[in-house]
């Protein structure tokens, strides 16, 4: 039989030329490795603290983009598992647990244990029912949240001496920036590879054509659950560190809207797309927070460009992106 | 708790399950049969609220107020319509989500520019102030009968028009397979702009007559997105019927969780526990009834497409 | 010298916003009387929305120290966003003049040096349950959103309360429909009924309340459930509502008067809310502290030592900090009626409670 | 029939609400056999299909192959346990290449699935599998195209190789000619003739021509029942079958 | 006998994005007649058809239907003019029963005496009437190829396209539908047919067209395509 060498092969199968595409991501990391070196000498100490939550939300956007848009789960409560994990970090305060590593550890086993439970169920449901119930879900946690005495309920809960990062501390005042920083890198660099592997082929399978998948022989129900749980774990881990980042934990984590944001933040990004995730997020926060600065009448400015990007990017702007990506 | 108080409650349930309905019912259409995500939808209800409260409070006319508001509001959703949601029609529900929350946004801004960030006043028809005697120990607010009055009728009317005419098929047609439609001969642009008008109207509608009970506030529109998705989806999205089920049961459920639950927790528990449990377990009765339904029929209670 | 600055967090779109935007004219009226200076020292006034959503305001605070270095803070509307904020501003030793939240863990456990509030939450409750007495209500039935600030509310209604509870009723946060609860009202035949229901939930409240028949059982309420705001939302229905407050449009006093008349010619003759009363307090109070430390803001200690010993006439009349440096003040009866035009609006009936300090002051280690 | 038989259904039922679609179905397929399903369009001929493979859930009766009970598994247990299908509307990836298409089908019957870090664009086993399955139905030269744009023939034949991919000792196949020419008919038949030697096939198809070419037996369904079954000529001349089905057919 | 053309195309082009399927067809069909698009899978016939009714744009050349151009019209418009398909792949409504189908669009475009109503429809299909509560796709294969083809005559079109009509359909249903075009043809009903059952086409048609890689290959009357059967093992691989 022919060799795989002779065939016409689709552009994209077989293994890439190392292109300036896939050296970016090594250079977006050394950038914001430096980043909080370079920043006190323009004055941008702030801006670290910024970036770092970016970094967070980004960890929690990738997590979604993997059921989303490889998947193809619109899931409308993926903030309930960022909140499950603050509030395992919160716990784990209250339960006198000083350890970051601990806490944060603690904080992915929880959120995956909910997103299991949440996905069994959600995950016999299709489209708009399955994005309905994970909005069930989401605001039934939430009301427990807000009516939960001991970890503050609405008023939120504190966090008034900072986790212990063990070895780490004191090493760097911005020590913090730079373990998130390897931690989105880390769920970056995974799911960009779990998109190409096996599981991912198949996961982008059911989103196609869930029906041919399972006549094909895939567990197709086994599938999904895993990969809901994995990105709920992550974005519990996404929570954890949001406490540890604010030093703070209010339900308001965990409200429809924050889900909603993500959504859309992931969509303006580009679903599907492994820079989707980080770009929504940058776009989105940058707009947020400078759009705040000049005017009281923030909000429109930014419902004007989601239709703009529905319209004129509908794949998201990482596609945008992409195109300059090919013409390098 | 006598009969009469457990009579009463059933009926605020049935109340409350038809104001939900109102509030479902242009989105019943928009997104259920015509299967458009139109999150603007809270917009529309808001403009309707606000536009009626204004005109009411100005001309002393709530008939006249309530006409004009859906007649403002259908103008404003033909705009919506043309500059963004006719656009919207082909694409995915997500497309449509981010769009649509996009006019949210501006829509909120929009008000808060022109009428400020207060709350602002929506008086009660002078007629309908105060409530009538049901039965001799039972007053009830005349306004709400009101409210009971129009829920129903619109929900015939929503069923018959879905259901039972020419228009409803087509709507339902182009929903499923635009171009087929088009093959067969239906104007789909203008069906679906009709049907987006429809929806309007009566966004504005249930907007004008939740004013009088309710905050007519900024975000008052998001604030019943949820509840009307949640009934929607509950009862089977596309199906008129379904939805108007699920308001009823969703009302029961919500009220019977405020009413009854906390008294029955008090009576097996330690007070502390279910003072917290209570109201707790009532605020989320909603959604575990959805989570429920969905469980054992994941798409609703009458499926609309098997 | 470089301008003192202070950091608003301004709460106008979301949940708070009516509330934020009494809050913002009432800052901006202080900033407009005193020309812009602070103690005579020229100031910079930083305002950004945050949503009233504490995380956000976590992060403005974050900005205003870290970027923009200010020396005094102010404005959220909301307890949460308050807690939210607190230790990041006090680990700074950045004074936290608040505009209106009196969360209960800042007057008790927490309580801050660098803290200074306008009221400490239960407190109107306080007054509320103390005019229930006095009016001899001999059972009642209390009702507020089922979240902390609601039990913390009730149980300081409670505290003071004598007479009996026929029932306590906790709604869900955010309620539109309230047939349910009234239905039990009328069910328990109360002589009154006390709630706590901020925002629109209390309009929504009122509305049904009286459409259901039950004017003939008189509503009390804390001061910010009846206030301008609400009342200009709910109309006719507010007639005859009994609230407490620290403060009242009515209060005669010349700073008082002034600050009226002011807010009256600058916003088309709306009568100012508490809420913009303790937004301009809080300026003046800033003022008054700039000038007693003679500008010299480095020394924290001092500024704070300051702002405990106030110096200026507020719009609220004689007060001091107690050892948690909450309020010791005198608390009014307000009921609701119409004005000379006509225009509803709530009138000055008399003093509930004279200099009276918060019950969590023991708690605090201060 | 010999008790050995490699598939044995045993009175299946099937109901949507008040209508019998599948009213107590025996049917047997043996080793190396094309058994051929026809009859009246309605007749439950889908449906039937649909519950052996799992599709839809049996409301009475039992499965087995090889010994194996069925009605118990899930669609894609059943595919492990050696039994594939093809749809009666092509059911492709449209927007895929027909080579991802193929390395998909291959993938799910070469280990687990639940492999998260290995690039699987590197396992060549993959592809070889892909490219034998492409030669098997004569695809090999349009491994690039993106399945959806292919003519209606070859989404078919994909169709079927995704279905090959499973390595089934029974195929069930519902109208696999639908929409072809007489060229890719003749091609398909072939196809059908040559996996013979791979796998027994169910066959459900209206194209007489082909059914009678390709049976060892057929089965007549009728308004959810069996009807008759036996070879062609019992079948042709069956007056019954000639009324409700063949109609002037028998005599083409 | 001499028929005006109702439908006529000139120089028509069409594709999909880059890759264009039609070069330059011409060919009129005339009122009354039953014309045929013969050719192997992928050779163009039911992008000709989707061309036709608006489905998809011309690259180039001119569509005129009575007389009328309706290249670049919209479908909907071109469908109001007369024009019924039966699509490739059946395309019925999930949403709608049966019954709803029949009703929805049903019309007079042809101005008939005897028009196709409900009835006349169930009894051209008495299985459509049993099931006439089910949803679209609560249909078998061939139900919902009865129901296109029901649709499609409830609008009682001038000009009546069958895209592979009796794929998927027992042969008596299809001896059923040959029956039903005869009938049409002698009402005067106008008809282009894509069909694999060339044997039965030339009985029915009056014309034939052969298209081979989107070109017309050959184009005469049923006798000449009967007489030739080169033609049938060339270009239709029979
Ligand atoms: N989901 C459903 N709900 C209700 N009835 C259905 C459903 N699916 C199929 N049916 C009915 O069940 C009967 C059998 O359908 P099935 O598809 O098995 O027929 P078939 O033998 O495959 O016919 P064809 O040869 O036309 O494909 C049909 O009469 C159909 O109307
Ligand atoms: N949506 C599409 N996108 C791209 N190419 C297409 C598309 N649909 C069809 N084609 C291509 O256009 C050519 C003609 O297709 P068409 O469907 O017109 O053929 P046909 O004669 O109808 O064949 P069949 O008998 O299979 O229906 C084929 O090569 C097909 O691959
Ligand atoms: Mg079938
Ligand atoms: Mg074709």
């Amino acid at each position: 039989m022919s060799s795989v060498a002779t065939l016409p092969l689709p552009a994209g199968a077989g293994a890439r030329p190392r292109s300036a595409a896939s050296l970016l991501p090594w250079v977006v990391l050394a950038v914001l490795a430096a980043f909080p070196l370079i920043a006190p000498a323009f004055g941008l100490e702030y801006y670290i603290g910024f970036v770092r939550r970016l970094l967070i939300v980004m960890i929690a956007a990738t997590s979604l983009n993997f059921i989303l848009g490889y998947g193809g789960m619109v899931a409308l409560g993926h903030a309930g598992f960022v909140g499950v994990g603050a509030y395992t970090v919160v716990a784990m305060v209250e339960a006198g647990v000083g350890s970051a590593w601990a806490a944060w550890g603690m904080a992915i086993v929880i959120s995956a244990v909910f997103a299991a439970a949440i996905g069994a169920v959600s995950l016999r449901a299709r489209g708009v029912y399955f994005l309905m119930i994970t909005l069930a879900f989401a605001q039934m946690l939430y009301y427990l949240a807000v009516s939960l005495r001991t970890y503050g309920g609405d008023d939120g809960y504190g966090i008034y001496t900072p986790l212990s990062l063990g070895g780490l501390d004191g090493l760097h005042a911005d020590i913090f920036y730079w373990v998130v920083l390897a931690l989105a890198a880390l769920v970056f660099a995974f799911s960009s590879r779990v998109a190409v592997s096996r599981f991912g082929h198949a996961l982008m399978g059911i989103r196609d054509n869930e029906t041919r998948m399972a006549a094909m022989g895939y567990p197709v129900y086994r599938i999904k659950l895993v990969a809901f749980t994995g990105a709920g774990a992550v974005a519990g881990l996404a929570g954890a560190l949001l406490a540890s980042h604010n030093n703070f934990v209010s339900p308001s984590l965990m409200h429809w809207t924050e889900s909603a944001t993500l959504l859309v933040m992931v969509a303006i990004g580009g679903m599907g797309k492994r820079w989707g995730g980080p770009l929504g997020v940058a776009i989105w926060l940058t707009l947020a927070e400078v759009l705040k600065l000049y005017t009281e009448y923030w909000h429109w400015p930014i419902g004007l460009m989601l239709i703009l990007v529905v319209f004129f990017a509908p794949k998201g702007v990482a596609t945008l992106f992409e195109r300059k990506e090919k013409t390098q | 708790m006598d009969a009469i108080f457990i009579f009463e409650q059933l009926l605020n349930g049935l109340g409350y399950g038809l104001m939900l309905f109102l509030l479902a019912a242009g989105l019943t259409l928009v997104f259920g049969i015509m299967d458009t995500m139109n999150l603007a939808h809270g917009s529309l209800y808001m403009a309707g609220a606000y536009i009626a409260a204004k005109v009411h409070e100005s001309s002393g006319s709530f008939l006249g107020a309530v006409l004009v508001a859906i007649v403002a509001t259908i103008l404003i959703a033909a705009l919506i319509e043309w500059l963004v949601v006719r656009r919207l029609y082909s694409r995915d529900h997500l497309a449509q989500v981010l769009a649509t929350f996009g006019v949210i946004l501006i829509a909120d801004d929009l008000v808060k520019a022109i009428w400020g960030p207060s709350p602002i006043m929506a008086p009660t028809p002078a007629a309908l102030t105060g409530p009538v005697q049901l039965l001799a120990e039972l007053p009830y607010p005349a306004y709400r009968l009101v409210l009971l009055g129009v829920g129903l009728a619109v929900a015939l009317g929503l069923y018959l028009l879905v259901n039972h005419t020419r228009m409803g098929m087509l709507v339902r047609a182009g929903a499923s397979n635009r171009s087929m439609a088009e093959f067969m001969g239906v104007r789909v642009g203008r069906v679906f702009s009709f049907v987006f008008a429809l929806g309007a109207a009566l966004a504005a509608l249930a907007g004008a007559l939740m004013g009088p009970i309710g905050a007519v506030q900024i975000g008052m529109g998001e604030a019943i997105l949820i509840p009307a998705l949640v009934v929607i989806v509950i009862g089977g999205i596309g199906s008129v019927r379904g939805a108007f089920v699920a308001a009823l049961l969703v009302g029961l459920v919500d009220t019977a969780g405020r009413a009854f639950l906390p008294p029955m927790l008090r009576a097996v528990l330690p007070p502390s526990l279910a003072a917290d449990l209570g109201p707790a377990l009532a605020g989320i009765a909603m959604y575990v009834l959805m989570a429920a339904v969905l469980t054992l029929k994941p798409a609703g209670l009458f499926p609309a497409r098997a | 010298a470089d301008p003192v600055k202070v950091g608003i967090a301004l709460d106008i779109s979301g949940p708070f916003a009516a509330a934020g935007a009494e809050a913002r004219d009432g800052f901006d009226l202080a900033i407009e009387t005193l020309g812009g200076k602070l103690g005579g020292q020229p100031a910079e006034f930083l305002k950004t929305d945050f949503a009233g959503n504490p995380e956000q305001a976590n992060q403005l605070v974050t900005r205003y120290l870290q970027r923009d270095k200010i020396d005094f803070f102010t404005g959220p509307i909301a307890s949460n966003s308050a807690l939210a904020v607190g230790p990041a501003l006090f680990a700074a030793k950045v004074p936290f003049i608040s505009s209106n939240p009196g969360p209960s863990q800042f007057a008790g456990k927490q309580c801050n040096p660098f803290f200074f509030g306008q009221y400490q939450n239960d407190t109107y409750d306080e007054a509320a349950g103390k005019f229930a007495n006095e009016k001899g209500y001999k059972n009642m039935v209390i009702i507020a959103p089922n979240y902390p600030a609601g039990k913390d509310h009730l149980n300081g209604f409670k505290r003071i309360y004598s007479g009996a509870l026929k029932d306590e009723i906790y709604t869900k946060v955010g309620q539109i429909d309230y047939a349910a609860e009234i239905a039990q009202i009328r069910a328990a035949k109360p002589d009154a009924v006390f709630f706590f229901l901020p925002g629109g939930m209390g309009i929504n409240f009122i509305k049904q309340y009286i459409g259901g028949g039950l004017k003939e059982i008189p509503l009390v309420a804390p001061g910010f459930s009846a206030d301008q705001d609400v009342i200009q939302a709910v109309g006719e229905p507010m007639l005859g509502l009994y609230n407490t407050a620290h403060w009242t449009h009515d209060l005669p006093l010349p700073a008082n008067a002034a600050f009226v008349s002011a807010f009256r010619k600058k916003y088309d003759g709306r009568y100012p809310t508490v809420y913009a009363a303790m937004a301009y307090d809080a300026i003046m109070a800033m003022d008054a502290a700039v000038r007693d430390v003679g500008g010299k803001l480095d020394d924290r200690a001092a500024v704070a030592k300051a702002l405990a010993k106030p110096s200026f006439k507020s719009v609220r009349g004689e007060f001091s900090y107690g050892a948690n440096n909450n309020p010791v003040q005198n608390y009014y009866l307000r009921v609701v009626e119409k004005d000379a035009e006509g225009k509803l609006t709530n009138k000055l009936v008399g003093t509930v409670m004279e200099k009276h300090q918060d019950a969590y002051v023991g708690e605090c280690a201060l | 029939m010999s008790a050995t038989s490699l598939f044995e259904a045993k009175g299946l039922v099937k109901r949507f609400g008040g209508l019998l679609a599948t009213d107590h179905v025996d049917i047997t397929v043996e080793p190396g056999e094309i058994h051929a399903l026809i009859g009246p369009n309605g007749a439950g001929k889908s449906t039937l299909v649909n519950l052996i493979s799992g599709l839809l859930p049996l409301d009475e009766g039992s499965l087995s192959l090889d010994g194996v009970e069925l009605a118990a598994l899930a669609p894609h247990q059943r595919v492990r346990a050696g039994l594939s299908r093809c749809f009666q509307v092509t059911s492709v990836f449209k927007s895929d290449t027909v080579l991802d298409n193929l390395l998909l089908a291959a993938q799910a019957h070469a280990g687990s699935s639940f492999r998260f870090l290995s690039r699987r664009a590197a396992e060549d086993v993959l592809m070889e599998t892909a490219l034998r399955l492409a030669e098997t139905v004569g695809l090999a030269d349009v491994l690039g195209r993106i399945a959806g744009t292919l003519p209606h023939g070859a989404q078919r034949k994909l169709d079927v190789a995704l279905a090959l991919a499973a390595r089934p000792r029974l195929l069930l196949l519902d109208e696999p000619m639908a929409g072809m020419g007489p060229e890719d008919s003749l091609q398909m038949v072939a196809l059908i003739e040559q996996l013979r030697a791979q796998t027994a096939i169910l066959l459900i198809e209206h194209d007489m021509d082909a059914v009678f070419q390709l049976a060892d037996r057929i089965s007549v369904l009728v308004y959810g029942r069996v009807l008759t079954s036996g070879d062609a000529s019992h079948i042709k001349g069956h007056p019954e079958v000639q009324a409700v089905y063949l109609g002037t057919e028998a005599h083409a | 006998m001499k028929h005006e053309a109702l439908l006529s195309c000139r120089g028509l082009e069409a594709g999909y994005g880059a890759s264009q399927v039609l070069f330059g067809l011409d060919f009129d069909i005339h009122a009354g007649e039953v014309l045929t698009l013969l050719g192997r899978n992928g050779m163009g016939k039911s992008t000709t058809i989707k061309t036709l009714i608006g489905g998809l744009r011309a690259k180039k050349g001119e569509i005129r239907f009575g007389g009328k151009p309706i290249h670049g019209a919209r479908a909907d418009a071109i469908a109001r003019l007369g024009v019924a398909i039966v699509p490739e792949g059946r395309q019925c409504f999930p949403n709608l029963t049966v019954r709803e189908h029949l009703l929805a669009f049903a019309d007079n475009r042809n101005g008939l005496r005897d028009a196709w109503t409900l009835d006349r429809l169930y009894g051209l299909f008495p299985r459509l009437k049993e099931r006439a509560g089910n949803m679209g796709n609560q249909l078998s294969g061939g139900e919902q190829q009865m129901l296109a083809i029901a649709r499609a005559l409830s609008t009682n079109p001038r000009l009546l396209i069958l895209d592979e009509a009796t794929e998927g359909l027992a042969p008596v249903i299809r001896d059923e539908i040959w029956r039903c075009l005869d009938q049409l043809k002698a009402v005067g009903q106008t008809t282009l047919v894509v069909d694999k059952y060339v044997e039965k086409l030339v009985l029915l048609a009056d014309r034939h067209i052969i298209l081979e890689r989107g070109r017309i290959a050959w184009t005469g009357s049923s006798v000449e395509l009967d007489s030739d059967r080169g033609l049938w093992t060339r270009y239709l691989g029979v």
